[in-house]
């Protein structure tokens, strides 16, 4: 399948108009990694942001004197490594595939270049990361407040 | 019978008049049966045994008023598993926390002829100002029923678990006409905590507050009142000044009355 | 069954020990309106020298003063601090009682033999309020033994209001201020005696046992404007109109805010309203960990304990109390029970100590968005 | 007899779909008649046994009582969802939710977090001990209105224990309903109530998804909160979903707002809560929420009749 | 060379409040010997003045939860004295009864669970439960009922909330007293088993020549009023107290120590005092024990006042009986009256003696002096005396033989130390 074929299919993309996705699809690729791959890590500068296609993805964090910790894991359909779009391109997370994952890559770089030269297309990407985004957030909201903790 | 070793209790005292631990022995049906659950290990105004702990269960009684006190709460503290404060002096620095307010060097010359025999603090505060409390029993004096429900509790393995809603609901259990609304009568009771029975207003007088503030009071809205009913602010700062006076609760409204005063007479 | 007035006689005034008597004779435990704590309370009576002659209650937000009238009347007053709740579902109620056997915990049904109680001096809010608390407790899924076994019993003599407090509201809530039905006998007053109407078989059956005589004319005349009198003083008023979906949706009404700063949370509206059943129940325990009871006792959702879950409150201020108890009785009552929990009696004005006036409450939460900058 | 505890439509005896739709309507009318068995005396305990103890995992353990009155233990029913009240002389009373197969017959099952003082005795207990039972209260989970549907069941935590006996049965019926899944959020990997059980379900054809909400590296299931799982799945049709849902309070109010953003209607999303019960009867006024008692009109509501006061702070 | 020795008891116990002992030997010679008392002041006089003066039945209650009445009726007296009201005979005799409840809680306390395991070789009343049961339980019986007659008339037993200056906030109901008759009638012969047991008990052979000073009334059993009497004959009214009996501020104390005449003798106060100086104003049945006890009036041996508290119990059940059957409801609870500047000062007998209150109040009903005598601050130079004489024909190498007999004639006093650390020294500081 081609990277259109799979951007179609992906929840991330299910609103974007077809034209944006083609522009989309003329800057991204297709990867994969096996099982137990390490995507990226913590620190590390990267310039492709991914919309996984299938497979599962892990997120950590290196807690310092609880060690790895794993914080959220990414589906199918869902963006990873959004730092490359809207950071500096540093992982907040490292990354591991923990089964066969497969994805669309598409460079932060030439994405910002689009976005800025197509405002049209740039709404729509913006707006597609930020509705990802606010769910993300929203999930962590709801992990911080430790719902299942024994109260006291 | 269970050969399991019984929770040691000492029973301590600051400065305090003593009403709150003799609660204990007043509760004479219980007595014998409570004092067979437990091993009472340092209890001085009722046994000349002497046992220097670690204790269960540490009930300490009275406020912390000198310096020689303050570090000794601390030890108790450090001997003991669980400590309680008891009636409040212990819980909120009791009448004698009038000092607080005053100048207290001028206190100790009006009562003692040699005040350089005399080593006080400036101030009487409660325990848990000094060292974690792990439980409050409020009132001056405590409640005996709450006393015994609370060792009994902690000797079962329960959390005690004391009332904190106000006074009015138990006049109102007991039948006793509101005072204040009858008779005009100022009266703490819808900002103090339960506990006492609600005696006073069944006793035609107005609640002064024995049990300290009620979970949650609106102290300002009831002073706010009395003071439209033709209380003097004066006279609602002592009201709010005696056994539990310096409760924050108690203590920042009769603060704030005692400002308002001073700006009506300025 | 409510009979209609024309079969109305006359008891008089002299006379009305003889029905104190003629209750007790049949094993009643007679209560009714006495002077205490400066108060005219519900008390066991024995004798008419024990009801308020002469005296009245005035009323205002927050304030209850006994005076003397210029008459004698024994019924001269509106209500006081006390309900009949207090009789029909006690204060402290022991529920059960589990005894340690060799064989485990066996519980049983704690013994309650309740006496047999005559009301007397109940007023149209009153009866109200027992229908509403019938409903609560009788017409539920689940009956209540303990109000059961006191209100299957109870034998009602009201009076009829010949005068009003200013707190009263019982025509807004179609309440009173006249007895329509829910009573054995009802009296009004009159300067030498009673215009007594019968609602039940039971009513008639005592009143045959009584020197009654036929009503004139005149009386009856009287009876009525005296009766008007009470209506003619209601000056308080709740509008009703549609106040359940008003309520109900006005939840984060700004009003709320402003008297919950008021509130002082302390119960007394809850004790004091007749219709108010929050009970909780607690565990009695002796020391030897061998005898245990379940107490049921009066509580209020005013208490911040009242809907403690673990981890905490459910409702943490004052405003949420309030406003819990403000729109259950006035309007998610309707829901439950088919009625407003709320009769117009005025007693949560009065023996609020800071006078909030449930009237004015209303009112102002149907400014909508009248604060909301 | 065990054949009696199944009614000639194949039904189990106390969940027959006649009561449960009476149950439904009951839901804001409040002058019906309670769910499941009549409790005749609302105060009458029965004594019960402690017949076995099933620890779980860490504090929450799983109390197995039986009656010590035969004619009792042949009598009782329940509804998956509905719950008893245990009450250990002394120390008091508390709700708990029944939390195995309804059609057991010997023991029932109440899966029991130590957090008070109540449930901390019960924890020191041990088998033979006695406690005092009455119940069961509250309307049970409306499994019929589900029929033909693709069912999802979403748990957190300790909120899977009243699901389970709903579980049971759903896998029972299995074949009146399209599809079934269970999307179960816990703290952590150590915190997974019914660990053993979820193969048994998966392999009798429920689609299990876990999540938790924190885990090391030695978890390689999914992390984060339990919405997530419902926002990912892939739903067939959303109109012919049903959504029965439990636990924490904020968890049931987003996995309400996630399933109304699939789509789901909101007549077909139920939940199951929690407040202070102190009668269980409705009488006592402690577990109210706008115009119900929860002990006696819920635990478990339609999403539609609790929303509005849902979102109200300290209703 | 002469060893110097100290015999300290760190913490006294089985009394009320903190206090300790210090003796300090050289050879067999007494150098010093000091009732130490380390309870921390709370300064009472002081935080009295300004307040109003309805609230100081309350305010000096809270000096004692042991004795709190006695605090309540010497500052009610005071006070009234102070604004010139009379009280009725109804009021005097409520007040009585509430006394009487009082001594009855107090002494059984003392008696039973603080004094007795001395004699008798136990570390407390709960221990000596196991080998005398009957007489630990008679005696919380009796406890108990002082309790329940103080919690009917004065609301609760410790800090009793019904005592008004004028008279009682409400009288009692008949309704509610009544019901304690049955259990005072009980009592009363319960108290007589108790004073015939504790009149067994084995008391040291130990004598002095006291100078024994109580309340003398001519009609009653002193309580709440008479004159201040002393053993030597000499009596003074109450007025002229604070002429005749002075107070010191000592190093080792927190309390002041009384003393009495130009010679600053000491003096003792208590039951001991009191039934010498009023033995036939006991009650009959008080009286008749005593002569079947043989009790010898005047009585110097100081281990004995264990019995005068029971024959005191016994007056005090007595009493209460006849108070309690012919009650009725007083027309007027509480006496009406203005506020006016003025002094006044009162005696009464608390269950540890006589107890001395003087107050100043200003025209606006404000107390703007106080002074309050308690019992053992008079006792505490007594009690001192009486080691100095006792230590002699007790000591023996063994320390702690010696001061458990220290501490036993100790608590022939029934020390109530927190009591004893509100004491106002005689010139009033004032500023303005």
């Amino acid at each position: 399948m081609t990277a259109l074929d799979l951007l179609q299919k992906a929840h991330f993309a299910s609103k974007l108009p077809a034209a944006v996705l083609e522009r989309l699809a003329a800057i991204a690729r297709v990867v994969e990694w096996n099982e137990g791959a390490l995507i990226f890590r913590e620190g590390d500068h990267r310039d492709d942001l991914y919309v996984l296609s299938s497979g599962h993805v892990t997120l950590e964090v290196n807690v310092p004197g609880r060690g790895l910790t794993r914080i959220l894991t990414v589906r199918s359909g869902e963006l990873l490594a959004w730092s490359a779009l809207l950071g500096d391109g540093r992982m907040t997370t490292s990354a591991i595939a923990t089964e066969p994952t497969q994805a669309i890559a598409i460079s932060g770089r030439e994405l910002r270049q689009l976005c800025e030269a197509d405002h049209e297309v740039g709404y729509h990407v913006m707006g597609q990361v930020a509705s990802a985004l606010s769910q993300r957030l929203l999930a962590t909201r709801l992990q911080l407040l430790d719902l299942f903790a024994k109260p006291h | 019978m269970s050969a399991e070793p019984k929770p040691k209790i000492g029973v301590f005292k600051f400065a305090s008049c003593d009403g709150c631990q003799l609660s204990l022995l007043a509760a004479e049906d219980e007595l014998l049966t409570v004092a067979g659950k437990i091993d009472i290990a340092y209890f001085l105004e009722a046994t000349s045994h002497i046992d220097a702990g670690p204790y269960d269960i540490a009930l300490v009684e009275g406020s912390i008023t000198t310096p020689s006190d303050a570090l000794r709460i601390r030890d108790i503290r450090q001997r003991s598993k669980y400590l309680i404060t008891i009636g409040a002096c212990a819980t909120a620095g009791g009448i004698q926390a009038l000092r607080n307010w005053a100048d207290h060097d001028e206190f100790v010359r009006a009562v003692y002829a040699r005040p350089e025999y005399i080593e006080t603090l400036a101030t009487s505060t409660p325990i848990a100002e000094h060292v974690p409390v792990d439980f409050e029993l409020r009132g001056c004096p405590i409640n005996r029923h709450q006393l015994v429900e609370v060792i009994v509790s902690l000797v079962a393995g329960r959390r005690p678990k004391t009332p904190s809603h106000s006074v009015c609901l138990d006049c109102k259990r007991r039948g006793t006409v509101c005072i204040t609304v009858a008779q005009g009568v100022p009266c703490l009771g819808p900002v103090t905590q339960s506990g006492c029975g609600a005696i006073c207003p069944a006793y035609d007088r107005g609640c002064y507050g024995c049990f300290g503030p009620a979970k949650q009071c609106n102290t300002g809205s009831l002073s706010q009142q009395l003071l439209a009913d033709g209380t003097p602010a004066p006279e609602l700062v002592q009201l709010l000044r005696n056994y539990n006076g310096y409760a924050p609760e108690f203590r920042y409204e009769s603060e704030r009355l005692a400002g308002l005063n001073s700006e009506v007479i300025s | 069954m409510p009979m209609n007035s024309t079969s109305s006689v006359f008891l008089a005034r002299s006379d009305l020990q003889l029905l104190i008597d003629r209750l007790a004779e049949q094993g009643f435990e007679v209560i009714g309106p006495t002077i205490s704590q400066a108060a005219i309370v519900y008390d066991r009576i024995h004798s008419v020298s024990e009801l308020p002659q002469g005296w009245t209650d005035r009323q205002a937000p927050g304030e209850y003063r006994l005076e003397r009238r210029e008459d004698d009347q024994l019924f001269g007053y509106v209500v006081g601090p006390h309900s009949w709740k207090r009789y029909l579902f006690p204060p402290l109620t022991t529920l059960t009682t589990a005894d340690l056997t060799t064989n485990g915990w066996q519980m049983r049904a704690a013994d309650d033999n309740p006496p047999k109680y005559a009301f007397l001096g109940v007023r149209a809010c009153e009866l109200a309020a027992i229908r509403v608390q019938d409903k609560v407790f009788l017409e539920g899924a689940y009956v209540d033994p303990t109000y059961q076994r006191r209100r299957q019993n109870a034998f009602i003599v009201a009076v009829n209001c010949t005068q009003a407090a200013s707190t009263c509201f019982c025509t807004s809530m179609e309440t009173g201020p006249r007895c329509r039905s829910g009573f054995d006998l009802a009296l009004t007053e009159l300067p030498d005696g009673f215009e007594v109407e019968v609602g039940t078989p039971a009513g008639e059956a005592l009143l045959l046992q009584l020197p009654t005589t036929p009503i004139a004319e005149q009386q009856l005349t009287d009876a009525e404007q005296r009766r008007q009198q009470a209506v003619d003083q209601i000056t308080r008023k709740m509008d009703t109109e549609g106040i359940r979906d008003l309520l109900l949706t006005q939840l984060n009404h700004p009003r709320w805010e402003e008297v919950g700063q008021r509130c002082l949370s302390c119960t007394n509206c809850t004790m004091v309203c007749p219709t108010c059943f929050c009970s909780s129940v607690e565990e009695v325990a002796d020391l030897e960990g061998q005898h245990s009871e379940r107490e049921r006792r009066w509580d209020s959702c005013f208490n911040l304990d009242f809907s403690y879950v673990s981890g905490g409150p459910v409702r943490r201020d004052i405003r949420s109390r309030y406003r819990q108890w403000l729109t259950h009785k006035l309007a998610s009552w309707i829901d439950q029970f088919g009625s407003s929990g709320c009769v117009g009696c005025g007693r949560c004005i009065t023996w609020c100590p800071v006078g909030i006036d449930i009237t004015e409450e209303v009112a102002a939460l149907r400014e909508v968005g009248h604060d909301n900058k | 007899m065990t054949t009696n505890k199944t009614n000639a439509s194949g039904e189990p005896g106390g969940v027959s779909p006649r009561t449960m739709s009476e149950n439904i309507v009951r839901g804001l009318t409040p002058s019906g008649s309670p769910a499941g068995q009549v409790v005749a005396e609302p105060w009458g305990y029965h004594t019960v046994r402690i017949h076995e103890i099933t620890p779980e995992v860490a504090d929450v353990a799983t109390y197995h009582l039986g009656f010590d009155d035969s004619a009792v233990a042949v009598a009782y029913r329940f509804q998956p969802g509905q719950f008893n009240m245990l009450y250990l002389p002394g120390f008091g009373e508390v709700p708990i939710s029944l939390s195995a197969d309804p059609r057991s017959s010997t023991t029932w099952a109440h899966t029991v977090r130590a957090v008070g003082n109540v449930t901390q005795k019960l924890a020191s207990s041990k088998v033979g001990d006695t406690l005092g039972l009455r119940g069961p209260f509250g309307s049970g989970w409306p499994l019929h209105t589900a029929e033909g549907h693709d069912v999802v069941i979403v748990a957190g935590g300790l909120g899977i224990a009243p699901l389970r006996p709903a579980i049971y049965e759903l896998l029972r019926q299995k074949n009146r309903f399209r599809s079934l899944t269970l999307l179960y959020g816990s703290r952590t990997p150590e915190t997974i109530l019914f660990e053993h059980e979820l193969p048994e379900w998966s392999q009798r054809g429920m689609t299990v998804q876990l999540t938790v909400d924190r885990a090391d590296a030695a978890w390689s299931g999914s992390v984060g909160v339990v919405t997530l799982l419902l926002d990912r799945l892939s739903l067939n049709d959303p109109q012919q979903t049903s959504v029965f849902m439990c636990g924490p309070e904020v968890m049931m109010r987003f996995v309400g707002k996630s399933a109304l953003a699939r789509g789901i209607p909101e007549s077909q999303l139920w939940l199951s809560m929690e407040r202070n019960m102190q009668c269980a009867i409705g009488l006592c006024g402690h577990c109210q929420l706008g115009p119900t008692f929860i002990c006696k009109d819920g635990p478990v509501y339609r999403h539609d009749h609790l929303a509005p006061f849902l979102n109200v702070e300290g209703l | 060379m002469t060893q110097e020795r100290l015999i300290k008891v760190e913490a006294l116990t089985r009394v009320e409040g903190e206090g300790g002992l210090f003796v300090r030997l050289v050879g067999d010679r007494i150098e010093d010997v000091q009732l130490t008392i380390f309870e921390p002041p709370r300064l009472f006089e002081a935080l009295l003045r300004g307040r109003k003066l309805e609230e100081v039945p309350d305010i000096t209650a809270r000096i004692c939860g042991i004795c709190p009445v006695a605090y309540q009726m010497s500052s009610v007296h005071a006070l009234e004295a102070a604004l010139g009201i009379e009280i009725t005979e109804d009021i005097r005799r409520l007040r009585r009864l509430l006394y009487c409840g009082e001594w009855i809680e107090s002494h059984a306390l003392h008696v039973h669970l603080l004094h007795a395991p001395d004699f008798l070789g136990y570390d407390s009343g709960i221990d000596m439960a196991k080998d005398f049961p009957n007489e630990v339980n008679r005696g919380l019986r009796l406890k108990k009922h002082g309790n329940q007659l103080l919690e009917v008339l004065g609301g609760r037993a410790i800090h009793p909330i019904n005592v008004a200056v004028g008279g009682f906030y409400r009288a009692p109901r008949r309704d509610e007293l009544t019901p304690l008759i049955p259990d005072f009638e009980w009592g009363l012969q319960a108290a007589v088993e108790t004073t015939r047991w504790l009149a067994t008990l084995n008391f040291p052979d130990f004598t002095r020549a006291y100078d024994m000073v109580s309340l003398v009334h001519p009609d009653e059993y002193p309580m709440n009023e008479g004159r201040v009497t002393s053993t030597t004959g000499a009596a003074w009214d109450v007025r002229d107290y604070e002429r005749e009996f002075h107070e010191e501020h000592v190093a080792h104390s927190t309390a002041l120590q009384s003393s009495r005449g130009e010679r600053q003798a000491c003096y003792h106060v208590g039951p001991l005092a009191r039934v010498n100086l009023n033995r036939e104003r006991l009650s009959p049945t008080a009286r008749r024990i005593a002569d079947e006890i043989g009790f010898e009036t005047p009585c110097q041996n100081p281990f004995r006042a264990i019995v005068a508290r029971g024959m005191e119990i016994i007056h005090a059940y007595e009493e209460a009986l006849d108070i309690l059957r012919t009650y009725r409801p007083p027309t007027i609870a509480r006496i009406k009256y203005e506020h006016r500047a003025g002094e006044g000062c009162a005696a009464t007998e608390a269950p540890r003696g006589l107890i001395y209150h003087r107050y100043e109040v200003d025209a606006a009903g404000l107390v703007t002096f106080a002074k309050i005598v308690p019992p053992t601050s008079q006792n505490q130079r007594q009690i001192e005396d009486d080691l100095r004489d006792y230590l002699p024909r007790i000591l023996t190498d063994d320390d702690v033989a010696t001061t458990r007999k220290c501490e036993q004639l100790v608590r022939c006093y029934d020390p109530c130390i927190s009591c004893s650390t509100h004491f106002l020294k005689l010139t009033v500081q004032r500023d303005g």
